[in-house]
């Protein structure tokens, strides 16, 4: 088992440095060769210790930061949640690498690319893997870091970079509210260990947990594009498809949920900070889905969608319902990636256009993307007996099983955005594939591409299987996950059964919304419109609720004004001025002394005589 | 008859207070800024004189009469230089020799 | 290693008497880069050999604990001045990073000075001795002899091969640090005459004076004499104007060895003498400490985020960065310590790096300003590799030099202060803000002009190389410096 | 006169001998033997003074005595008038100061030097100190080419004359209230008591005019720039210890009265003060180096208010090192002056490279009067410190250590004309080849600056014999 998780994480660790140090000498179908082969490598150990996994294992192969107390080994944790997103993890980004491959074919700087993508996904082991939470961090910024690179991998157009940047930046505010919550836990208990925090959670105070399980949820809606922190998931699209595939839908994404389950048994302990991440993830769930709405840019559609299904999970994880939200993560990860795979393959065929008003009739001049792509929106809608359906359905239930008004409400929330999302998934579908056929560019790499997209697809369908609700004969999940699992309420097969009926109609619902308004001929006029000048809503809408400009209004220009202000009114101008003028008012003080000596004789004789009569005259007081 | 020992030291101070002021006084010839210090210096020697008396001792004496010849000394040199910047200015006012100054 | 050989002073004057070599061979330029480069490996290698003595564990004799090789001499006897030097880990820790960036310091000059080339190698090996004089002293005459000696090769570095208002920048620095280093003085002196007047043994020995027992209304006065003085080479919110203008002006080099190793000489002080002089004093005095630190932390990556200079922007970044070094000294307790001396190593990587690497471009272009540059990815990808390397690790990304000293410093802090330690955590955020807008404007994007660049030269590649596997081993593996540090803190701090 | 009396007193005749020697010979020898000569004799003078062991020797003379601050003082003088010798020779040729004169009156001033040392009574030691003002009112002015030679030679005498006759009416109101004039044990009567206290009034006065205290400093900028720079040179040092050597004759061999403390304090507060603020703009280096005479004057009587021993070992060890950074700095300056006096610091841009060894020797003592380790002036001004605080005097301490802390600019400011300005338009005029006595004597200067600041234990071994 030592061995497995060593090389699990060696080999994109290897992989990603051999390219980054040797990639441009090396040739490149070597270099291509070996950064798959790394990641499959990584599946291929993640497999064996899943087949020899018994139960919780804890490795440690060194140390890292260690002074005095303070100790964070190089210590990696093995339980169910860790194992199976380090498969699903391998395995999606193995698929994605082949694509990439053929994605960037006719990129020149291919070295760069690879090796950080196989560093991501070492980071993203780590990450997941660690059983400290220093190192937890070191992943959870290393995967920021590759995916900021990788967003302005395009560095030379600014647009790309910014977007980068503002990824980095936004999520670090997360990361940091993260490691306050360190530095809380380690000043409570001493130690960095998940393991032992999650066991000594009761013995602290209802108030602190809280604060703590705050500041992760913080951190977590950095990394997860929660709402308030989301603005940067839309910009990061800005990247390669693969690696919004890989990273902004798949994997590093989902971290802050992944982040906030390890930590369940911790910050479950508080119902206070239970309900902040369910409000957090509904109110998200529900902003992604409004926002998808209006979008134009295929990658943005997915975009949203991201943020608004993480918000499922969030509200999952607030519900208590680890493995709903596991799972769903899961399926999440294949049919999303799948939907940006596919979306990569349009996005080539239509020459590197995203505007989906300008495609259409993708359907069958691209068959082999559109099938797939329609089983993964058929995920994303939750349209029944799909993977995505069964997911979606276990956080819908266990928010519904969650008594008090605010579930309650959150459910009605989240039954609504499931309508959305159904609607703005077939919205996509009619728009891209449906309707009039334009010019696509196939070629050889394409094929390969779209190959990709079948176990994905498949995956994405049939993921429902991991987790089957109990009147199917239970889940996989269910029993793997079932000692972690946090207050998940049991509840009866008929219930559960209504509940899948609601959300089916609902999925169905805006299926048929869809398809009236753009199916058919209607698609023309929508089409029609979209040249004409939007709506408010539509605008409100389409820019994301004016976050953006929000946050560039109360936050970013203050920032950059002040800070010219405090270097060059403050720091120049009083405190080093300040100075300046002291020195210079020395300098004037002594040249005005200097002045005394004005070279006349009879002056100094003067000077002299009065100095001497003060002296005497002291004197003659003192003793007279 | 004996002069009371305050009496000259109080006279001393005066002529001594008389030749600092024409020294600081009389600045536009340096001639009689010499005159001063010679004034000073003689009050000094009655001073000594006055302590030898006192205290009837010689130290005070000698001490005059080493004045004497210091001034004598100081005074040759000074007319020296009086005599040499004069030439080169025409002028014995202290204040025209101020091209140094600050 | 024979017991008696005198491997501290050697370590002290080693760069001096290689000052004379250079003398001999003054008229070649080549020979003289040659033999600087010589004798800082000399140096370099002689401290790595200092480190077998801290493996051997044996406290030298007559040694305080902790301290594993030791020199005590008669020097002037009059005033009780020993001529003693001391290692422990954390000096050997100060005297590596001190060897190491000197070598550094000596290749980034290598074909940037042209002119008057001996003096200027000679001005820098006498630099290396002074900074190792203030690592080793323990006698606290020879310490302030040390510390103030060193200004006098900075002042002439900054102010013959600097740029811009070099001359002004040169006194500036000199001046400042002078003046802080004076009230300094009279704290020694006052403590010495207070010591002499109790014990009857007038000595300027850091451990005897240890003992001294000063009424807390006057151990305030002399602490916070202590405290200006090093906080001026810290440098510590407000006294920190100096450094931007120091750096700015000074030749690459300079700005290296200021950053990485001058800078270090004050949070050396304080950990060295100010604190345990003045134990309760410095513990009155940490909130004053803290609050300046947090300030400056921010204030630093603030202030950093507006500069148009790279220079400068690396200059105020130090100041942020020295904030976490000034805020673990002040909370004083094991973690934080241990944080502290590690994060000054790594800041003198980092920072160091950063510095030779904006010479490099500077060398290359002619031009300091982020708005030159641009696009040069593509252009120079080994430069811009490492550029980025040293940018993230100055950020304090996680597996990077950096982010081992800010972690351990913050988490450390926050168990004895949450309060400063979370001001410091928003400085977290700030740093990647200037950092990755400096990433961005010129690595990424359009050339805005096109320049003639060439990428790393081998030498300057070496350089960066060395740096660089530096930082990546300080991140992912500091154990070792971590163990070296541990028993001094242990002992500084009274923890067993 | 005995034998021994006179083996005891050898400095004082050699130094006399040589002087008479050289203005009789004078006519017939050239002026480099001239030179040759009275460098010699004046160093034979310093050599015999530390090798011949006559301390503690039974003297019959009147006055004089061989004492162990003797040992310590003609070595500096000594020292001080050779290397002036040594930096006047080639000095004069350049600017036409022809004659052995010259040299028969540095002579006579070390003459009058080595008796002020050995004096033992206030009549020796009066004359003595007039004696050196004297011969210095005669070398300021003996440039005839420069009027402001000439002039600085009237100020500095009629300043001087006025001075001596305030001091010699403090002296003679010492007496007339104690009645001796030996400076073994003056104790005053009660009933006389205020005219001893105006006696010493007035000695401190005129005292304060020779260090230049303020307020009596106004004629040291002029004197300084007028003067010749090696007789400069030899003013602020052999003229300035001697001043010092008097004051401290005074305090430490007769009672000093608890009511000069005031004075004495807000002289040397002044001093400090106004002595470092006005040098800081100075535009002519001599001037400068005159108005940071008067600060470090201004040190030198923070140590004499202690009226401790430490500080008037202190006041000695400065005075020594005091000697070998002004002879450095204005060795240096007349060693790079040429027919024209290179005054303005202006007149210095690049002289480091171009005149390296000068340069350096110049940066050096501007770095040691500054009191940056490891120079001598570094260890001088710590110990003033230490001395004042230990004294007790921590205020005017921390005041005189901030002034110290300006101070450093103006020094700076030298060096940095010496290294690192380019020259604005036309550069200065370069400097002729250095002669070997010049180095000689700026070598000697400069080790001596190093040697005391990083091993000054041999000095103060003598300092502590001198002050038994």
């Amino acid at each position: 088992m030592t061995l497995y998780l060593a090389l699990m994480l060696l080999f994109p660790l290897l992989g990603g440095t051999v390219s980054a140090l040797a990639g441009r000498k090396l040739p490149r179908r070597l270099v291509e060769a070996g950064v798959c082969a790394a990641v499959w490598a990584s599946f291929v150990c993640a497999v064996l210790a899943a087949a020899s996994y018994r139960g919780p294992v804890s490795v440690e192969f060194g140390r890292w930061l260690s002074a005095f107390d303070l100790q964070a080994p190089i210590h990696l944790y093995l339980d169910p949640l860790s194992l199976s997103l380090s498969v699903m993890i391998c395995f999606v980004c193995g698929l994605i690498h082949v694509y990439s491959v053929y994605y960037m074919a006719d990129q020149a700087d291919y070295a760069r690319f690879f090796a950080l993508l196989n560093l991501f996904v070492f980071a993203m082991l780590t990450l997941i893997l660690a059983e400290n939470l220093p190192l937890l961090y070191l992943g959870w910024e290393g995967v920021g870091l590759c995916s900021y690179l990788l967003v302005g991998f395009w560095y030379t157009d600014s647009n790309n970079a910014t977007a980068g940047r503002k990824a980095f930046i936004t999520t670090r505010i997360g990361d940091t509210a993260l490691l306050v919550g360190i530095a809380w836990l380690f000043q409570l208990f001493g130690t960095f260990s998940i393991p032992q925090i999650n066991g000594m959670g009761f013995l602290l105070p209802h108030g602190i947990v809280t604060a703590i399980g705050i500041l992760f949820l913080v951190g977590a809606m950095g990394k997860s594009a929660q709402v308030p922190l989301m603005v940067w998931l839309p910009d990061a699209m800005a990247g390669p498809t693969p690696v919004s595939a890989m990273i902004h839908a798949a994997t590093m994404v989902t971290a802050g949920v992944y982040l906030l389950s390890r930590m369940f048994p911790f910050i479950g302990g508080s119902a206070v900070t239970c309900a902040a991440i369910a409000i957090t993830g509904g109110i998200t769930a529900f902003y992604g889905a409004t926002c998808a709405l209006a979008q134009r840019d295929l990658k943005k559609v997915l975009a949203f969608s991201t943020i608004s299904q993480i918000g499922y999970m969030m509200l999952g994880v607030g519900a208590g319902a680890i493995t709903a939200a596991t799972f769903h993560l899961l399926v999440h990860a294949f049919f999303k990636a799948l939907l940006f795979l596919g979306a990569g393959c349009v996005i080539t065929a239509m020459h590197h256009e995203q505007d989906i008003y300008k495609m259409g009739g993708l359907k069958d001049r691209l068959p082999l993307t559109f099938w797939p792509f329609l089983a993964g929106a058929a995920c994303l809608a939750g349209i029944p007996l799909t993977g995505g359906f069964f997911s979606k359905d276990s956080i819908l239930a266990a928010v519904f099983l969650k008594e008090g008004t605010l579930y309650t409400s959150l459910y009605l929330l989240a039954l609504l955005t499931a309508l959305l999302t159904s609607y703005y998934s077939f919205r996509l579908i009619y728009l891209v594939f449906f309707g009039s056929q334009v010019h696509v560019h196939t070629h050889g790499e394409l094929k390969v591409m779209q190959w990709v997209l079948v176990p994905l697809a498949l995956l994405g369908l049939f993921g429902g299987v991991l987790d089957l609700p109990g009147y199917l004969g239970g889940g996989f999940l269910d029993s793997f996950f079932g000692h972690q699992a946090g207050g998940e309420v049991g509840h009866s097969a008929a219930q559960e059964v209504a509940l899948q009926g609601v959300a089916a109609t609902l999925a169905i619902f805006g299926l048929l919304a869809a398809h009236w308004r753009y199916g058919g001929k209607s698609r023309v006029d929508r089409v029609r419109e979209s040249s004409t000048r939007p709506s408010p809503l539509y605008a409100f809408l389409l820019n994301g609720w004016y976050f953006d400009r929000l946050y560039h209004a109360i936050l970013i220009r203050p920032y950059e004004y002040l800070s010219g202000i405090l270097w060059e009114k403050v720091d120049e101008g009083v405190i080093d001025d300040s100075l300046d003028g002291m020195s210079s008012g020395l300098g004037i003080t002594g040249r005005w002394l200097g002045r005394w000596s004005t070279g006349k004789v009879s002056l100094y004789i003067l000077s002299f005589a009065a100095g001497g009569a003060v002296v005497l005259g002291y004197l003659a007081w003192l003793t007279l | 008859m004996i002069i009371p020992f305050y009496h000259v030291l109080i006279l001393a101070s005066l002529l001594f207070g008389m030749g600092l002021a024409c020294v600081v006084a009389w600045r536009t010839n340096v001639i009689m800024m010499l005159i001063g210090i010679e004034i000073m210096l003689n009050s000094v020697m009655l001073t000594f004189v006055e302590g030898s008396a006192r205290w009837g001792i010689a130290d005070g004496q000698l001490f005059a009469l080493m004045l004497i010849a210091l001034t004598s000394a100081e005074v040759s040199l000074a007319l020296a230089m009086v005599v040499y910047l004069h030439r080169r200015k025409q002028s014995v006012n202290t204040d025209d020799y101020g091209s140094m100054n600050g | 290693m024979p017991t008696d050989f005198p491997i501290l002073t050697l370590l002290v004057f080693l760069p001096l008497a290689g000052v004379l070599a250079l003398f001999a061979v003054r008229k070649s330029d080549e020979l003289v880069r040659m033999g600087a480069l010589v004798v800082t490996l000399a140096e370099l290698a002689l401290s790595v050999w200092a480190c077998g003595a801290a493996g051997a564990g044996a406290g030298a004799a007559g040694a305080p604990a902790g301290f594993f090789l030791y020199q005590d001499a008669q020097w002037i006897e009059r005033f009780g001045i020993r001529y003693t030097l001391g290692m422990d880990g954390i000096s050997l820790v100060m005297v590596l990073l001190t060897s190491f960036i000197t070598v550094i310091a000596v290749g980034v000059s290598w074909r940037g000075i042209k002119e008057r080339v001996p003096l200027y190698y000679a001005l820098l090996l006498a630099m290396e001795s002074g900074i190792q004089g203030v690592f080793l002293g323990l006698d606290l005459f020879l310490f302030y002899l040390f510390w103030e000696a060193m200004l006098i090769p900075m002042f002439f570095l900054i102010g013959i091969w600097g740029h811009g208002r070099r001359v002004y920048s040169a006194v500036k620095f000199f001046l400042y640090t002078f003046f802080g280093s004076l009230l300094m003085l009279v704290a020694i002196i006052s403590l010495y005459l207070r010591h002499g007047a109790q014990t009857g043994t007038y000595t300027f020995s850091l451990f005897e004076l240890i003992h001294t027992t000063v009424p807390y209304g006057t151990a305030i006065w002399l602490f916070a004499a202590f405290l200006f003085a090093f906080a001026i080479k810290f440098p510590l919110f407000p006294l920190h104007t100096w450094l931007p203008d120091a750096h700015t002006d000074a030749p690459t080099a300079g700005s290296v060895i200021l950053a990485s190793l001058l800078l270090k000489t004050g949070a050396y002080g304080l950990i060295r003498f100010g604190f345990p002089l003045f134990p309760e004093a410095a513990r009155a005095c940490a909130p004053l400490i803290y609050t300046v630190s947090v300030i400056g932390i921010v204030w630093g990556a603030w202030i950093a985020f507006a500069q148009r200079d790279m220079k400068r922007l690396v200059a105020y970044s130090s100041v942020s960065h020295m904030g976490f070094v000034a805020l673990g000294i002040a909370a004083w307790s094991p973690v934080a310590l241990s944080g502290a001396v590690i994060q000054m190593v790594n800041h003198g990587v980092t920072t160091g790096a950063l510095f030779a690497l904006v010479g490099m471009l500077d060398e290359r272009t002619h031009s300091r300003e982020i708005a030159t540059y641009g696009g040069i990815w593509g252009k120079v990808p080994a430069l811009s590799f490492f550029f980025l390397l040293f940018c993230m690790a100055s950020a304090g990304v996680p597996g990077l030099n950096n982010f081992v000293g800010e972690f351990i410093v913050l988490m450390g802090t926050f168990k004895v202060a949450p309060g400063a330690a979370a001001g410091a955590f928003v400085g977290v955020v700030l740093t990647l803000i200037y950092t990755v807008r400096l990433v961005q404007e010129v690595l990424f994007g359009k050339e805005k002009k096109p320049l003639e660049l060439a990428d790393l030269s081998v030498r300057e590649g070496g350089v960066l190389a060395v740096l660089g596997v530096a930082a990546i081993y300080l991140g992912v593996h500091p154990a070792p410096v971590l163990d070296i540090i541990k028993v001094p803190i242990a002992l500084l701090t009274g923890v067993k | 006169m005995s034998v021994t009396d006179a083996l005891a007193i050898m400095p004082i005749l050699i130094a006399a001998g040589a002087a008479l020697l050289v203005l009789l010979a004078g006519p017939f020898l050239q002026a480099r033997s001239i030179s040759w000569i009275a460098v010699v004799a004046a160093a034979a003078a310093g050599v015999w003074a530390v090798v011949y062991p006559a301390v503690g020797a039974t003297v019959t003379l009147p006055g004089l005595a061989f004492t162990g601050l003797s040992q310590f003082l003609i070595p500096v003088f000594s020292a001080a008038a050779t290397l002036t010798l040594l930096l006047s020779h080639d000095y004069n040729q350049r600017r036409g100061i022809k004659g052995e004169e010259f040299q028969a009156t540095v002579l006579f001033t070390l003459f009058a030097l080595c008796v002020l040392a050995c004096a033992t009574n206030l009549l020796i030691l009066f004359l003595a100190i007039e004696s050196v003002s004297f011969a210095f009112y005669i070398l300021v002015s003996l440039d005839l080419e420069r009027e402001e030679s000439g002039e600085a030679g009237l100020k500095y005498l009629l300043m001087g004359a006025v001075a001596a006759a305030i001091v010699a009416f403090g002296i003679s109101l010492i007496f007339a209230g104690t009645g001796t004039l030996a400076l073994t044990g003056a104790f005053a009567p009660e009933a006389t008591r205020p005219i001893v206290s105006a006696g010493w009034g007035l000695v401190v006065i005129g005292i304060a005019f020779k260090l230049s205290l303020v307020p009596a400093h106004l004629w040291t900028p002029d004197v300084y720039q007028g003067a010749p720079a090696p007789v400069a040179a030899f003013l602020s040092t052999g003229s300035k210890v001697a001043a010092a050597a008097f004051f401290l004759l005074l305090l430490a061999f007769s009672r000093p009265l608890a009511e000069i403390h005031l004075p004495l304090y807000l002289l040397s507060l002044g001093s400090m003060v106004i002595g470092n603020l006005a040098a800081l703009l100075q535009k002519n280096i001599k001037r400068m180096l005159a108005y940071s005479s008067i600060a470090h004057m201004g040190y030198l009587a923070l140590a004499l208010l202690t009226g401790s021993r430490e500080g008037y070992s202190a006041v000695l060890l400065y005075g020594a090192i005091y000697t070998a950074m002004n002879l450095a700095a204005f060795g240096a300056i007349a060693s790079l002056s040429g027919a024209e006096e290179r005054g303005e610091l202006t007149a210095y841009t690049g002289l480091g490279h171009t005149a390296p060894f000068r340069g350096a020797i110049l940066a050096l003592a501007m770095l040691a009067l500054a009191g940056i380790p490891p120079t001598a002036g570094f260890l001088g001004k710590f110990y003033i410190f230490y001395a004042a605080i230990r004294g007790g005097e921590t205020t005017l301490a921390i005041i005189g250590i901030v002034t110290a802390a300006i101070s450093a600019y103006f020094y700076l400011k030298v060096v940095v004309q010496l290294y690192m300005r380019e020259p604005e338009g036309a550069a200065p005029a370069a400097p002729h080849q250095g002669t070997p006595a010049e180095s000689l004597a700026l070598t000697c200067a400069a080790v001596a600056i190093l040697f005391i600041g990083i091993y000054p234990s041999p000095i103060l071994r003598v300092l502590d014999a001198a002050l038994r």
